[in-house]
């Protein structure tokens, strides 16, 4: 295993202190749980408090989500495995400011249980906290069967949509409706070229064969719907917009947001040659482009792979879109 | 009547974690079939940490397992935490009370934690996970001491029970978690949690039956 | 070559046009030349034009640091290739407002060959060029012939404090003056955990042990000083630290910036880890970290590895380090 | 008295330029050994693109290539753009107002090309590059000339020099560009720009050879 690394169970806990230190003008570590990081505006306004959490190893997701505008407190997990929910909890007494904390999350086995306990345990201190699970990646479960389906990448705009909505001083319920409207109208999927290695394993636990490519790979390696022969990105791009486009569906004259985020190793100039394909098939679809993210949003370690996300729009949900917005991981100046 | 002491026992929880410790790679190796390849360690990472906190405080059985059970929900998380967590916690919740512990003791708290967990995970049996280890397990348990077994007996039908529902997933396709995704791919292999379950399971009752008393 | 690609001899094309789509609200390209991007802050301000320029496949290095406060132009070469002198020539041209122009590069043959003739053909228009040749990959040459080293993310720095002083309206000398002492109080060194492939060449042209790591390796793949065995977090960041520190020499009551890069490949977290441990290095010896920056500033591809760059600081260079930035690569929002 | 005539003379260039092409491979393999491999890759993309402005234009060898030199300027970059471009820049330079070409001419362009080559890159004979393939190329051309040989008995003095240079390369160590870095690790290896240069010197002088006239 190739890394730069000191003892592999203790990753986590090294990363942290490096992440606080580095980025300790936009966040800062709970007082006594080292596992919840907050935002150092997420005091600053009284609303509604915004929290999340999932396993490590997505950088910059979870915690580079928290700052202003974005996410309050985030609940960090082992790599690739959620947060207790004694971590959530914390992050959420830490920004309930008597309006309510939107927990906005992953649908995960393990985060769905730690969040139900974090928040029966919030109830007991008269805290409450409502949840929207994210579930847009549609290569995770049919279509039927969508409440089963996982949260990717799509979650950062779902953060993104509930972040700028409580910023506004929008109602527990308003917040809720506006980040689950936000995740009902997002779609992702993904391709994996190459695996990645948990440090405490120390060997990958996936393969991809030279030439192959896992269509519709999950964020920890999930196997996808199929292997299929690697292609050029014009036929990758194709692939995954029609998955995504007619899972909605969008429509000719429907404004969207792209998402593309590498999962690793991926050199961002693939990321630009892949948005590039899907914006001459948005253009054929005369489906437009509002505001476009790519770069690594959201990792799985070193996998090779790129996700692509699509939310279709509505006024309400681009006004949070373009909302400013000041955190690690996505900073975004206002017009 | 057979029965076990609550008190000074801590040791049934120590095997426990013994025993996971001991398993740990396989566990791993056999969600690396269906899973990400982490179960052992995981369960280990969590059984290892409530280790330290038992050994050398006398503690009773109950208080035992509810160091188990806190450790895992309050330092572990993944799903193991909250799942093992709730379970143990159940279990102590349970036993708390209880000096002399007898068959049927144990029966209502591997009940009150399989229905805790159901609640929580959202799980059924025949999803594939350690529900299908655990239902099968409290019902020969259930049947054992029913048709008038010895407690000891009875146990050894729980570890049949147990045995038999862990090699029953082998055919079952996951309808939950990870391994879910996979579909028909996920059918041929043993699901992690059950295996685990079945050796909690197990090694609890065979610790038990080490430390029987009869009245 | 597990990659989402195109035709392999196109990439270049194909990244630029998905890049100038995503990020049109900061850059735009060079009308008649496709391979000269330009900050849309360019000609707000009457200013000394900040040009720079190299090979592509450093992401989101070169391009992605032309922005407000930061470059003006940028030339655009093929992968790990200079740029022609005529991109180099476009860019100084159409950046030059009067008060010259200062082209901030980094020390390889066809760059230095490219920038020198694009000069010359600058001064037959009458545009006085003066150039800043980044030279901060200690492990590159030895002290003596620090002429000869190479520039590595220390360009970051160099961009950043020319870009800064262009922006208060200094003279051309003044900005060449900044930038110069930017880069001679700057220093780096990288090491190699994994290659890189060309898209072009289709196979990795070096390759790295199992095990072991190349230590002071080059931006392209260069050979190190030595080939180590790959050790812990803290070794690595100690050697890569005593190099750097006895080179200028820094020292104790020192106030530094810290810029640690991925090459590529390697994930955020072993990134802060290593920081992590620069941070304990640069406490015990009494040097204080005015900024840090940890991320993929200046990548190679896919390259496994990690840069790390000291930039010693006086009142000037605080100064410029402080100022607000927006560029693709680098957002700074002023205090 | 030797000569070629300039006017409809572009074949020359084109067939360096195939030259260039079918040793492309070659070059980026021995580019490989110390450098980053790209050196037939940079020179047959130039090359090519020059190809496709010259053929079927019926031009002078001297606008032939000035083409070639324009291109490898204005489009190619790396550092094979501004060496060889200057290169052939200055040979256009020398030539473009000679009808009949003859032996001096040549060795006047060459040495242009060289002079304007050595300012542009700030490398000296010795630090393997292509300056030593061209200049022991030049000097045994320069030689032949002077004892009154003729100019095609002189263009097989510079092939001769050329291939000497270039061998020579092979025990020299490194002092500029890429391979610098290897240290003494660059000895045993050609230098990949001092064989590319070998090629096209070779090239042209047969080439010239093959419309040789004479008065
Ligand atoms: N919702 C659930 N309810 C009950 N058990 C579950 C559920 N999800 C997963 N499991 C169990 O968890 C096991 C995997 O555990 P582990 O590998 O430690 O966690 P993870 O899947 O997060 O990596 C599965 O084999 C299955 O038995
Ligand atoms: N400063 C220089 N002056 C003259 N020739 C040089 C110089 N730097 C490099 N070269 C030549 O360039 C050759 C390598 O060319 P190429 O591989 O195409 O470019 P790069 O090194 O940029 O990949 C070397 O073999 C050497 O002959
Ligand atoms: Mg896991
Ligand atoms: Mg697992
Ligand atoms: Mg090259
Ligand atoms: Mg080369």
């Amino acid at each position: 295993m190739q890394r730069i690394i000191n003892d592999p169970s203790l990753v986590v806990e090294d990363m942290l202190k490096g992440f606080v230190m580095v980025h300790k003008d936009i966040i800062h570590v709970h007082l006594k749980n080292p596992r919840v990081i907050i935002s150092n505006a997420a005091k600053n306004q009284k609303k509604v408090g915004i929290v999340t959490g999932g396993g490590s190893g997505h950088k910059p997701a979870f915690i580079g989500y928290a700052g202003k505008n974005m996410v309050d407190a985030v609940a960090v997990g082992e790599i690739f495995s959620s947060p207790t929910a004694n971590s959530f909890y914390d992050a959420i007494v830490e920004v309930e400011q008597g309006m309510g904390v939107a927990c906005l999350y992953g649908n995960y086995a393990g985060d769905n249980m730690n969040v139900k306990m974090a928040s029966m345990m919030a109830k007991d201190d008269n805290i409450t906290v409502k949840t929207v699970v994210a579930n847009d990646d549609v290569a995770s479960a049919k279509k039927e069967d969508s409440e089963k389906r996982r949260g990717v990448a799509g979650e950062i705009l779902m953060w993104k949509v509930g972040g700028a909505k409580a910023a506004t001083g929008a109602s527990l319920d308003e917040v809720i409706d506006a980040a689950q409207k936000a995740i009902d109208n997002t779609r992702s999927v993904g391709v994996g070229l190459g695996p990645c290695t948990i440090p405490a394993n120390g060997k990958p636990n996936f393969s991809i064969k030279e030439g192959t490519m896992e269509f519709g790979i999950g964020h920890h390696g999930e196997p996808g719907i199929r292997i299929d022969k690697l292609a050029s990105a014009k036929e990758i791009a194709k692939e995954m917009y029609n998955l995504i486009i007619n899972d909605l569906p969008f429509q000719s004259e429907d404004e969207v947001v792209v998402l593309i985020s590498g999962l690793g190793a991926t050199p961002l100039m693939e990321q630009y040659i892949l948005f590039n394909e899907i914006e001459n098939l948005l253009n054929a679809d005369n489906i437009k482009i509002f505001k476009a993210y790519v770069g690594n949003y959201f990792t799985s370690l070193e996998m090779n792979g790129i996700t692509l996300t699509i939310m279709k729009l509505d006024d309400e949900l681009k006004e949070c879109i373009r909302m400013e917005v000041e955190s690690v991981g996505l900073i975004q100046i206002g017009e | 009547m057979e029965y076990i002491v609550n008190a000074r026992n801590s040791d049934i929880v120590l095997q426990i974690i013994q025993a996971i410790h001991e398993k740990s790679q396989y566990l791993s190796e056999i969600d690396g079939a269906t899973g990400d390849g982490d179960h052992g360690v995981n369960m280990d990472k969590g059984f290892s940490l409530a280790k330290e906190r038992i050994v050398g405080n006398d503690l009773s059985f109950s208080d035992a397992i509810k160091i188990l059970g806190r450790t895992l929900l309050m330092d572990i998380g993944g799903s193991m935490g909250p799942i093992y967590g709730t379970i143990f916690n159940e279990i102590w919740k349970s036993l708390k009370d209880v000096e002399k512990i007898q068959d049927t003791n144990v029966l209502t708290a591997l009940n009150n934690g399989l229905m805790a967990l159901i609640d929580l995970a959202g799980a059924k049996p025949g999803d594939k996970t350690l529900i299908d280890t655990m239902v099968p397990a409290i019902q020969t348990f259930a049947s054992a001491i029913e048709s008038g077994n010895s407690f000891s007996k009875s146990l050894d039908e729980l570890s049949r029970g147990a045995e038999e529902g862990k090699a029953n997933t082998k055919n079952m396709m996951a309808k939950i978690g990870r391994a879910a995704r996979l579909q028909e791919r996920s059918i041929g292999f043993l699901d992690a949690g059950a295996t685990s379950c079945c050796i909690i399971l197990q090694t609890m009752a065979s610790a038990i039956k080490g430390c029987m008393q009869s009245e």
